[in-house]
């Protein structure tokens, strides 16, 4: 008789959980989810007034490691666009998402939008790309692009406020690209090697004609072994790079125990500072932008790597 | 492709070697008493059962500092542990069961306080499941300090209470009998198991702690039948497995130096199994037939 | 039911007659509280007088070396033992018998502290104790323990020395003798390098026994000695526990072989969740007392059901 | 079908399936298996990616869960020895696998994205967007038939093989008496674990398939002894957990499968403490009840057993009765006025006596609890 009621119980529960969530469509902004926040910035930039934007990884989130809450599911639910990077940045949440595509719902994925021949590719798994693609600014244009011409097909009678913002923030994005090449010209040509936690810039390098060198692999799963750290160590003291750079989603310990390694070599490496590498910065630190983030991390990288001892 | 010989010299090699030294040495010695008192799950339980106890201290002060995160993690290790106890001694539960439970649910709690954590505006929060779940190859000079005086702590409790807990784990009733509380010594033996592991999460992670504990002190088993010879032989064969993982993981790129670690435990686990006299599959397949042998010489 | 001790403290032992059961008690003078520290100074009066025990009243004199008072023990709802009272008297060699679930290891484990009690006392003497220490030796099963321990025989008999050093003191070289002498004791000299899974069940049951004598406890308090050993051991262990009580000390053991328990012991309980009789083997085991006792099950006569 | 609906019906059929076995596990004392095998999936799935060196390939999840079989066949062959106890085995094997897996990803795919929360979606929040398609036409969570297969194929086992598996459960050689082969039934279960463990993974997440699987059992092993019915407890605690944590992470905006994981501890808890009988607030008053129900029913035996003899006026008196019982005067005064007050035993001047509903209990456990 005991447990007659105990499932007399569980049913009741669900049926009123079910009941409890009504989706309703109310009229106003489009309401659009962006999983990172350099998509949530880009889409902000896009859509001033016409797109109520929402950013699913809060700031500092690392989306290798993002855990979904519940929140999230109303979020989606509700979206009238979601926008997503792909390229497996967000790993099977990201292929989850872009399956919306087939019932009609909105999904805007920087995969489908960038001519892949520019994208970086892994040496053995050659259809395997890096996703890092924001940390080139040209390139990050052209997702602009796309995302803009995506939005006008979806929103049609809001084209022109598209168009107008569109050419606004490539115009800030050309500045930016300017400001990068300026700062970097400051370094000598052998300076330019940026040493991070993990291999998270390697679009910056190539966009800027940075040797980039990273502890560990793209995927934060991956453990740097002794082997790399010595190989990374004997690199910077042979080259005698000024600085390292620990990133906000990574441990610092990693990047302190290579300082400490290269110092054994009698060459005295500081630690550059924080970089953000998976994720904008936090309102607090003011670079909640993605141009603002990117000239943080320009003036972090070039400032320390200048510093000749 | 570094020379051995120059590999000696190299400042990383040396701190990482050390350190997995270290860290090998104090699981073998704690392992043995776990695996003898057949709770060698209990470290992989308490790893994961830490991430509750970490994500709290982290909001409580926003530090992200290893002291602070590890203090959390260990206040979380021990109330796992002795709630596992507890629900052993008040119902008819067993061990692993307790176990799995607890462990579930605490690492459940750790995940419910994280996407909370995650929601907060400020950046800090980032990658903070990382933070107490270490790589060997990261290992800093602040790490050995703490491990060796964790290391010594141990090493001298386990000296000073060395028959007290040879007698509990072999007959804890009859312990009873000769007055020694059976619930000081459950206290003492979880508070040094815990410790062995927090400390040893740092350097090899969550997964890889609980094979360091259990492995060396099974294959130590196999070769002696008496404690303090398998204590010894447990502690020396952590101490080399962390050796040899961090000396393979530096020769070649692209080796983990932590799961390196374990396997190389793990192979002496399969050689001593198979060739520890008296004990070993092979080595009594091998007495079986040199005995068959000169039964038929005789008979 | 159980005895009695009667005014100066000798022995009267009384067994139930008929069907009902006959429990009495001490009537204590006032003064039970603040008794002084040994029990044959304390007067008592006899409740039950002697004419109902039906047989002639024994004034043996006898000192109690344990003293079981109003015992009830119980892991669920029904009791394992009820109002136990029982004496053990010095220098006996006495037997707990009892049909299976009569609570015979859980009296010994109560006794010893090692299992919650709903109610009772138990005092131990000379030391007027209620716990145990190290003058009180426990022999537990052999089954309990897992054999594959890393020890050698010697390591285990040794841990019968370990209640005299106390905490983090360390075993001393007559530590060591001690312990060699009782291995010589059981016969077990020539195992004492030998890992103790490598032993058969007597001789596990024998350095169980060595480690107890090592020791040098006043009163031996054993579950089963003689559960799966072979005939030559289960004699060896009667002389021992002869030898024991030779030096004037007890050995409380649980038996199950009713053929056997006159031959070994001189001193019977008969148990049955409530003590049936307990007292000298002539005057206790006898066929009323030992059908009372194994009323429940088959007829006593076929020896113990788990031998 | 809302997305709440959906993924309230996903956990609340993957709770149901991981009940299902997880009842033997725990009663085969084998529920960190469990733990295991959502461990050594990484191994199956890093060989799954390698043979087909696609991420979405279908038999990646194969290999995860012929990982999980073949874990348990190696911790087996390791514990056969006798030269290892069985806990040792676990946490050799599946630490072991765990680093190789570990090894390959950063030797050979350190660049791709594969871990396991890549590869098996293990979050409930996104399985209401992880549609299925029939001919086009969307039919639905995928999660929502995947947990439903899982169900069936669990009770399927279970139904066919009901005899067997309490068999090897209870008594494996009497099993093995009887001609069931317990090797076979054994591995079968480990296959239908480890399925289950993939399945389930790929729905809720790691952490939470070993809370699912060894939880609810665990809660109903308190509640009864009769396997049937801990099984259907087994499912319907799992289902209750598997809601309440859904409404607990909406409400405060936190990881579902988190949630449902501290529901499942919070159900035990409650369960620990309160069921009758078993729960731990019931044994302790029982324990401290007991001391008084004995010394009732021991001073109703003695006032029986004194009726009518000519001592009785001695030992009946009601004054110096507790001295008869050599009870302290509190307890004593305690035990008489309740017998008195519920008239088990009444006073007649200054005796007391049985009355005659005290003389029916007084016989009844007599019978009962002395036999």
């Amino acid at each position: 008789m005991k447990n007659k009621i105990v499932i007399m119980l569980a049913i009741l529960l669900v049926v009123s959980g079910l009941t409890a969530c009504k989706t309703d469509k109310q009229p106003g902004p489009l309401k659009l989810v962006a999983t990172t926040t350099m998509l949530a910035d880009l889409a902000e930039n896009m859509g001033k007034g016409r797109l109520e934007v929402t950013g699913l990884m809060g700031p500092g989130v690392d989306p290798h490691l993002y855990k979904a809450g519940a929140g999230d599911v109303d979020l989606l639910q509700h979206a009238d666009i979601v926008l997503i990077n792909g390229l497996d940045l967000e790993g099977k949440m990201g292929d989850v998402l872009e399956s919306l595509k087939k019932n009609g719902r909105k999904v805007i994925s920087l995969e489908d939008g960038l001519d892949s021949s520019r994208l970086l590719r892994d040496e053995e798994n050659r259809d395997i790309f890096d996703p890092h693609v924001w940390f080139d600014v040209s390139l990050w244009q052209d997702a602009a692009r796309y995302v803009c011409g995506r939005l006008c097909e979806l929103d049609k009678d809001g084209e022109n406020i598209y168009r107008e913002q569109l050419d606004l923030y490539i115009t800030e994005l050309e500045e930016l690209d300017d400001y990068i090449k300026i700062r970097v010209a400051e370094l000598p040509e052998d300076m330019r090697v940026l040493v991070t936690a993990h291999d998270a810039f390697q679009y910056f390098g190539h966009a800027y004609g940075f040797e980039v060198k990273g502890l560990q692999g793209i995927s934060t799963t991956t453990e740097a072994g002794t082997g790399d750290m010595i190989e990374l160590a004997d690199f910077i003291a042979e080259r005698r790079i000024q600085a390292i750079f620990i990133e906000t989603s990574i441990p610092p310990r990693n990047v302190e125990a290579l300082q400490a390694a290269v110092n054994s070599r009698g060459f005295d490496v500081k630690i550059g500072g924080e970089l953000y590498s998976d994720s904008l910065g936090d309102a607090q630190s003011g670079h909640d932008s993605y141009i603002a983030t990117f000239r943080a991390n320009i003036d972090t990288i070039v400032e320390s790597l200048k510093s000749e001892g | 492709m570094k020379g051995l010989l120059s590999l000696l010299g190299d400042y990383t090699f040396r701190v990482v070697s050390l350190g997995a030294v270290l860290m090998g040495l104090i699981s073998g010695l704690i392992g043995s008493f776990s695996v003898l008192e057949r709770r060698s799950l209990l470290g992989d339980a308490v790893s994961h059962a830490a991430l509750p106890g970490v994500v709290l201290i982290f909001l409580l002060t926003g530090s992200k500092s290893t002291e602070a995160l590890m203090f959390g993690a260990t206040l979380s290790g021990l109330t796992a542990t002795f709630m596992i106890l507890g629900i052993i001694r008040f119902s008819r539960i067993k061990f692993d069961s307790a176990l799995a439970l607890i462990m579930s649910t605490f690492f459940g709690f750790g995940l419910v306080l994280l996407t909370y954590a995650q929601k907060q505006p400020n950046a800090a929060q980032a990658g903070l499941d990382r933070f107490i779940f270490g790589q060997a190859s990261a290992m800093l000079n602040s790490d050995l300090y703490i491990m060796l005086i964790a290391g010594s702590v141990l090493l001298a409790l386990t000296l000073m209470f060395w028959k007290e807990i040879k007698l509990f784990i072999f007959d804890r009733e009859y312990a009873h009998t000769l007055r020694f509380s059976p619930r000081k010594m459950d206290i003492l033996l979880s508070a040094m198991t815990v410790t062995a592991i927090i400390v040893g999460l740092q350097t090899v992670g969550v997964i890889l702690m609980s094979a360091m504990l259990v492995a060396p002190a099974a294959a130590a088993r196999q070769w002696t039948n008496r404690l303090s010879v398998m204590v010894v032989l447990s502690s020396f064969l952590g101490g080399i497995s962390g050796l040899i993982g961090t000396l393979i993981s530096s020769l070649t790129v692209k080796i983990p130096t932590g799961p390196a670690i374990v396997v190389v435990a793990s192979t002496f686990v399969i050689i001593s199994m198979l060739f520890a006299p008296g004990r070993g599959i092979i080595s009594r397949r091998w007495h079986r037939k040199k005995a068959v042998k000169t039964y038929q010489k005789e008979g | 039911m159980n005895c009695f001790l009667d005014i100066l403290g000798n022995y009267v032992f009384v067994n139930s007659r008929g069907l009902d059961l006959n429990i009495g008690g001490e009537l204590y003078s006032g003064s039970l509280d603040d008794t002084q520290s040994s029990s044959d100074s304390f007067i008592t009066t006899s409740l039950n007088n002697v004419d109902n025990i039906g047989e002639k009243n024994n004034e043996i004199k006898r000192k109690n070396v344990l003293e079981i008072e109003d015992l009830t023990v119980a892991y669920a709802e029904n009791p394992v033992l009820w109002d136990v009272d029982l004496n053990i008297p010095e220098g006996q060699l006495v037997a707990i018998l009892g049909p299976n679930g009569a609570g015979k290891t859980t009296l010994i484990k109560s006794a010893l502290g090692l299992v919650p009690r709903i109610s009772g006392r138990i005092r131990f003497f000379p030391s007027d104790r209620e716990k145990p220490a190290t003058d009180i030796a426990y022999v537990p099963q052999s089954e309990s323990v897992e054999w594959d321990f890393p020890a050698t025989v010697l390591d285990v008999v040794l841990m019968g020395r370990y209640g005299h050093l106390g905490w983090i003191r360390r075993p001393r070289s007559e530590d060591y003798e001690i312990a060699r002498d009782m291995l010589r004791k059981v016969g077990m000299m020539d195992y004492s390098s030998r890992q103790i899974r490598q032993l058969s069940g007597g001789q596990q049951q024998r350095v169980f026994l060595a480690r107890a004598l090592a020791q040098q406890a006043d009163l031996y308090l054993m579950d089963e000695p003689f559960k799966g050993v072979d005939a030559r051991t289960e004699l060896a262990i009667v002389d021992l526990l002869r030898n024991i009580q030779a030096q004037g000390k007890t050995v409380v053991a649980v038996h199950h072989d009713l053929q056997t328990v006159k031959e070994y012991f001189n001193w019977v309980v008969l148990l049955n969740i409530q003590v049936i009789a307990s007292g000298p083997m002539r005057d206790t085991f006898n066929e009323e007392n030992v059908r009372l006792t194994y009323r429940r099950t088959e007829p006593a006569k076929r020896g113990g059901k788990n031998r | 079908m809302s997305a709440a609906f959906e993924i309230q019906l996903i956990a609340a059929l993957v709770a149901v399936a991981c009940a299902l076995p997880g009842v033997f596990l725990v009663l085969r004392r084998m529920a960190m298996v469990s733990d295991a095998i959502t461990h050594t999936v990484l191994l199956g799935i890093v060989t799954g990616f390698f043979l087909t060196r696609n991420l979405e390939s279908p038999i990646l999840l194969v290999c995860a869960s012929l990982t999980g079989v073949f874990t348990v066949w190696l911790t087996e062959l390791v514990y056969k020895s006798k030269l290892i106890s069985e806990d040792a085995s676990i946490c050799i094997i599946f630490p072991l696998l765990f680093s190789i897996a570990i090894i390959l990803i950063t030797r050979y795919a350190g660049n791709v994205h594969l871990d396991t929360d890549s590869v098996l979606l293990g979050e409930l929040a996104f399985a209401p967007f992880d549609r299925l398609y029939v001919m086009g036409r969307d039919i639905g969570a995928k999660g929502i038939y995947i947990s439903f297969a899982l169900v069936a194929i669990n009770l399927v086992f279970i139904l066919l093989f009901y005899k067997e598996l309490q068999l090897a459960t209870f008594d494996a050689n009497l099993a093995a008496a009887l001609g069931f082969v317990p090797g076979i039934i054994h591995y079968l279960l480990m296959g239908l674990v480890s399925l289950t463990t993939v399945g389930a993974f790929e729905a809720v997440g790691s952490i939470l398939v070993v809370a699912f699987m060894i939880g609810p059992p665990v809660t109903a092993y308190l509640m009864t002894d009769n396997l049937k019915k801990m099984i259907v407890l087994s499912a319907v605690i799992g289902l209750f957990n598997a809601i309440s944590g859904y409404h607990l992470a909406t409400w405060k905006d936190v990881s579902i499968a988190g949630s449902m994981a501290v529901m499942t501890g919070f159900t035990f808890l409650i369960v620990f403490l309160f069921v009758p009988r078993r729960g731990l607030i019931s044994v302790l008053i029982r324990r401290y009840r007991q001391r008084y129900i004995f010394a009732e029913k021991t001073l109703m035996f003695h006032l029986w057993h004194h009726e009518g003899t000519p001592k009785e006026e001695e030992e009946a008196l009601y004054k110096t009765i507790r001295l008869h019982m050599h009870w302290d005067k509190k307890f004593a005064e305690r035990v008489v006025k309740k017998l008195l007050s519920d008239g088990r035993v009444i006073l007649e001047g200054n005796l007391l006596k049985l009355s005659e509903k005290g003389r029916q209990e007084s016989r009844r456990d007599r019978r009962e609890l002395l036999g």
